[in-house]
């Protein structure tokens, strides 16, 4: 592992982009590792554009800035996903995870410049609709990253939302990371 | 300083480790007026007060004058008191913060750091505090939420001790500190009633002793009772050094009045204060890996201004530069500027001071982007080049 | 309504003094008379907070000081607020450490009331705070020089509505703040005035019986600012009682009441004469002043009379 | 300027309740008043709207003033129900 890993979400108000970047962030604390996340406001509300970082590290993080290279690259939200500029500042050697059923020719092809660079696509919003629940989006999509880039365990991912969630929001949440887990494909 | 296990660590936010550590406190009131990005610590202790975690009394007041118009009197009652604010929040008690300090109340209040309208903007700067620093107020800038944790303790301590009873800004950076999460060492809620004991105030608002508080005072008086804020600020380094130490002896942390890094042979010395002196610390160790002679001072302590700590680190290197996250339009230099060129002034040493005003309105600031200021004045000082005094204005598009 | 205690000599408050003399009030100062009653009257323990105003600085002399109760002086807009905090500090400094509950009375002019205070006032009404505010109207800003205020009578001379060719003293009436007070639904609020002593000190009775916001609203009559001798000062504020200018009633949880009833109104004239700052209204070319200043006194009478009876 | 004689409390707290004692107003008197004790009730109206104050109850009942404070306003005359105070030049 790279001293200082640092991740990008992308997604829209409401859909808990923050909450997921926290939730990553939490579960690498229990691993042991050290992490910081934080949002990008704006006075926008639900429904627009909103982005979160994480920065994970062995040692302890001073850097405050934004990120500009990110090592990870996670959208949540579909519309975004097939859009080109999530790429913005992707590391040579970079991991990116959509929210969608498959790889759009258009990332292919941005990518392709990266040949190090590696994409991956998970239903999360499938998986959450299935669950009942658009909200459960992110916990499959994290669950997706867990696989897809190997920084944090599901099981610490778990341990995180049973912190946060109980009963049937818990199980689903569970049932969706794990689906995230199980069904992401790399394009 | 030792290092702790993160899986040790508790994930908050910088805000939430500073409602955690008020809660600890044990304060008795917390009157405030909600203002992004500050929001989060006041909704935090509503919380604690309501579900019965912190026994206090929340005055929810209609804004932020009266906010600390209620500390102030609850503070002069004997109460310990909490307030935060932010912004336009902090420039509107404006008037009273010259109360807080000119009655000696030790009230503590944490500053999410926000630009000043107009226009309006959300986002970080320091122009909020840089705009009250002269109303007698302890002033401390946090790095991360570790120190604003630990923070908030030494500050009240340092505040209710009698030879101080000064109010005490507790300044983070806004968003870049008030909502990035990260892991906080915490203490138990029996280590912080030992650390801080109910505050025992020795003069205060009760009819046992029928006292006058804030009397009117003419030119024969008003100058020795104002007198008495200067003396107070002065006794503040050392007194919070014994906080510090007694601080360092519970948890094994201690911030001191400055951070220091990679000064003690650093050609250029980088000063800076809140979030950003974090991200410069991340820049000087890149740029130490590349033999570049950079060192980073970040100011902590910003009033009173530590001079005491700041000259042995400074003294020897052939350039400073300043970042002020803050204007002072008209002025010869920005505040931190003014304040560190004085300091040269008065210590005899004429070393060239780069000035420079960055990120206002929540700009960001890079590591790269640091490393290309200093890089730039070592290239100056190589080729025997002048560095260019007064103020400069870091990525503004003009 | 609340049973409580009336007061019905003055021999009763005889001793009861919680200031000294030696403050540096004018001579004949309407305000001192009617805190002085105030503080006579007051439940005991008690703590006095003080907007910016005529009172806090003749009061407190640095390194002397009037009172002879705990006080404090913050700032001119902010008494309200600082009442708020004591409040607020007492009731939890009582549940945690045993520290004594106070009786807490707040003094604003009507600067510090009508116009830069409201907003703390408002704010502290409608939090619930239990404490007396108190609002000596003098009717203009008598501490830096007879300015007009929102409590400024039409037509009253004042350094900044002065009579002058073109217009003729303060042209709008007078801000009605009971009215403002009562809406935020407070147990208790009344006028009062220092000439009707006991109507005054048993309103402060009722006042501190109830738990939460009260207020009275004091005429202080200003020797300085109102042109007359300062031996006639009660004389003034009685007359304002006895012309219908200055109503003596409570709103006791909502109810109204006149307390003083005056089946004979003297001529509002009788008032106004007595005075420079509004004896200019008595001049023929004035006429249409006095008209509308009458019609504000008699609406506002009319008004509280009916109030009075559907209440009583 | 008045010396620091005395050691200033932290934030100019004034810890001596009516010191104003210290300052005599009685010196602002152009006129003083002066009781009839024969047509003084002891009512204490005077006392009721004096707003220094300067009147004291007898241990007869009937009023007296403390000249010390008096600022010679005249309230107590124009307010007396018998008429029993009288201004005075001083």
């Amino acid at each position: 592992m790279k001293k200082l890993i640092e991740v990008r979400f992308h997604g829209r108000g409401g859909q808990g982009v923050v909450t997921a970047a926290r939730l990553l962030a939490e579960a690498c604390l229990l691993e042991n590792k050290y992490s910081l996340s934080f949002p990008e406001f704006g006075p926008e509300r639900s429904g627009a554009p909103v982005r979160a970082y994480v920065r994970i590290s062995d040692e302890p993080i001073d850097t405050r800035s934004l990120v500009y290279d990110p090592e990870i690259i996670i959208a949540i939200d579909p519309k975004i996903a097939s859009s080109v500029e999530i790429l913005a500042g992707l590391d040579d050697e970079g991991i990116v995870v959509i929210n969608s059923k498959n790889a759009s020719d258009a990332l292919l092809k941005a990518l392709s410049s990266k040949p190090r660079a590696k994409l991956f696509y998970v239903d999360a919003r499938g998986i959450a609709l299935s669950l009942g629940d658009a909200r459960f989006e992110n916990s499959a999509i994290l669950g997706a990253t867990a696989k897809a880039t190997g920084i944090v365990s599901l099981g610490s991912l778990e341990s995180v939302l049973r912190t946060r969630f109980k009963g049937t929001v818990l199980e689903n949440n569970l049932k969706a990371m794990q689906l995230g887990y199980d069904k992401v494909g790399q394009a | 300083m030792s290092l702790l296990q993160p899986k040790t660590l508790k994930p908050m936010s910088t805000s939430e480790a500073i409602a955690y550590a008020v809660k600890q406190a044990n304060v008795d009131v917390i009157a405030a007026y909600p203002i992004t990005p500050q929001t989060i610590i006041v909704e935090r202790l509503s919380e604690y007060v309501n579900n019965g975690e912190l026994d206090a009394e929340y005055v929810a007041v209609e804004s932020e004058h009266s906010a600390m118009s209620a500390c102030v009197a609850a503070s002069l009652t004997g109460a310990r008191v909490f307030t935060s604010t932010a912004s336009q929040g902090l420039a509107l008690m404006h008037e009273v913060l010259y109360v807080a300090s000119g009655l000696r109340c030790p009230i503590v209040m944490a500053i999410a750091n926000r630009a000043l309208s107009a226009p309006i903007n959300i986002h970080c700067d320091h122009s909020d505090v840089m705009g009250s620093r002269d109303a007698g107020w302890v002033h401390i800038f946090v790095e991360n939420a570790q120190q604003a944790y630990d923070r908030i303790f030494q500050a009240f301590r340092l505040a209710e001790d009698n030879d101080i009873l000064l109010p005490v800004g507790v300044n983070l950076d806004g968003f870049f500190l008030s909502h990035a999460v990260e892991g906080v060492a915490t203490i138990s809620d029996s280590e912080a009633a030992l650390f801080l004991p109910p505050r025992k105030a020795k003069y205060y608002i009760d009819s046992s002793m029928p006292m006058t508080f804030g009397a009117f005072a003419l030119p024969d008086w008003y100058f020795e009772i104002k007198y008495q804020v200067v003396e107070a600020m002065e006794k503040v380094p050392k007194k919070l050094a014994e906080v510090e130490e007694a601080y360092y002896k519970m948890t094994g942390r201690m911030y001191g009045h400055v951070g220091a890094y990679r000064t003690e042979d650093a050609d250029v010395c980088l000063i800076c204060a809140g979030s950003a002196a974090a991200t410069a610390k991340f820049s000087v160790a890149r740029m130490r890996e590349k033999g570049i002679k950079a060192g980073l001072l970040s100011i902590r302590l910003f009033r009173p201004f530590p001079v005491e700590s700041i000259l042995p680190h400074v003294k020897d290197a052939k350039a400073l530069i300043v970042m002020d996250r803050a204007m002072s339009p008209g002025a010869p230099s920005a505040p931190i500027g003014q304040d560190i060129k004085t300091m040269l002034y008065d210590a005899g040493l004429n070393i060239p001071v780069a000035n420079f005003v960055y990120g206002l309105g929540g700009r960001d600031i890079s590591a790269a982007e640091f490393e290309s200021i200093t890089t730039k004045v070592i290239e100056d000082l190589k080729a025997g080049r002048p560095i260019e005094r007064g103020v400069k204005y870091w990525g503004v598009r003009i | 309504m609340m049973s409580v205690s009336e007061i019905k000599s003055i021999k009763e408050l005889y001793g009861l003094d919680l200031i000294a003399p030696g403050h540096r009030a004018c001579a004949g100062c309407g305000a001192l008379v009617g805190v002085r009653q105030i503080l006579l009257a007051s439940k005991r323990p008690l703590i006095v907070v003080n907007a910016t105003s005529c009172l806090e600085v003749t009061s407190t002399p640095y390194p002397q000081t009037m009172w002879k109760v705990p006080w404090v002086h913050l700032l001119f807009e902010n008494a309200a607020a600082a009442a708020s905090g004591i409040e607020a500090a007492l009731k939890v400094l009582s549940r945690k450490y045993g520290r004594q509950e106070h009786y807490i009375i707040a003094f604003g002019g009507d600067g510090g009331t009508f116009d830069i205070g409201i907003q703390a006032l408002s704010g502290a009404l409608e939090r619930g705070h239990r404490f007396l505010y108190v609002c000596y109207d003098n009717e203009a800003y008598m501490n830096t020089g007879i300015q007009r205020s929102g409590a400024t009578p039409l037509g009253a001379a004042t350094t900044t509505s002065p009579v002058g060719a073109r217009i003729v003293g303060k042209q709008q009436q007078k801000k009605d703040l009971m009215e403002i007070v009562v809406a935020h639904k407070i147990p208790y609020a009344a006028t009062a005035s220092p000439s009707h002593w006991k109507d005054l000190v048993n309103k402060v009775r009722k006042a501190q019986s109830y738990d939460g916001p009260s207020f009275i609203h004091l005429i202080a009559t200003c020797t300085r600012g109102w042109y007359f001798d300062p031996s006639e000062s009660i004389k003034v504020a009685r007359l304002a009682v006895e012309t219908r200018y200055w109503p003596l009633y409570e709103v006791e949880n909502g109810r109204y009441r006149i307390t003083n009833p005056v089946p004979n109104p003297k001529p509002l004239e009788e008032f106004l004469k007595v005075q420079r700052r509004l004896s200019h209204l008595l001049l023929p070319e004035n006429a249409d002043l006095l008209e509308k200043l009458k019609a504000y006194v008699n609406e506002r009478w009319e008004r509280l009379n009916k109030l009075s009876t559907c209440f009583a | 300027m008045a010396e620091v004689e005395k050691i200033i409390l932290p934030g100019g707290i004034i810890d001596r309740p009516g010191s104003t004692l210290d300052y005599k107003t009685g010196t602002w008197r152009v006129k003083k008043p002066v009781v009839d004790l024969n047509k003084c009730t002891g009512c204490l109206l005077c006392w009721i709207y004096c707003p220094e104050p300067a009147i004291r109850k007898r241990d007869d009942g009937k009023i007296e003033f403390d000249y010390d404070y008096c600022k010679g306003c005249g309230i107590c005359s124009v307010e007396c129900p018998t008429k029993a105070i009288k201004m005075e030049e001083e």
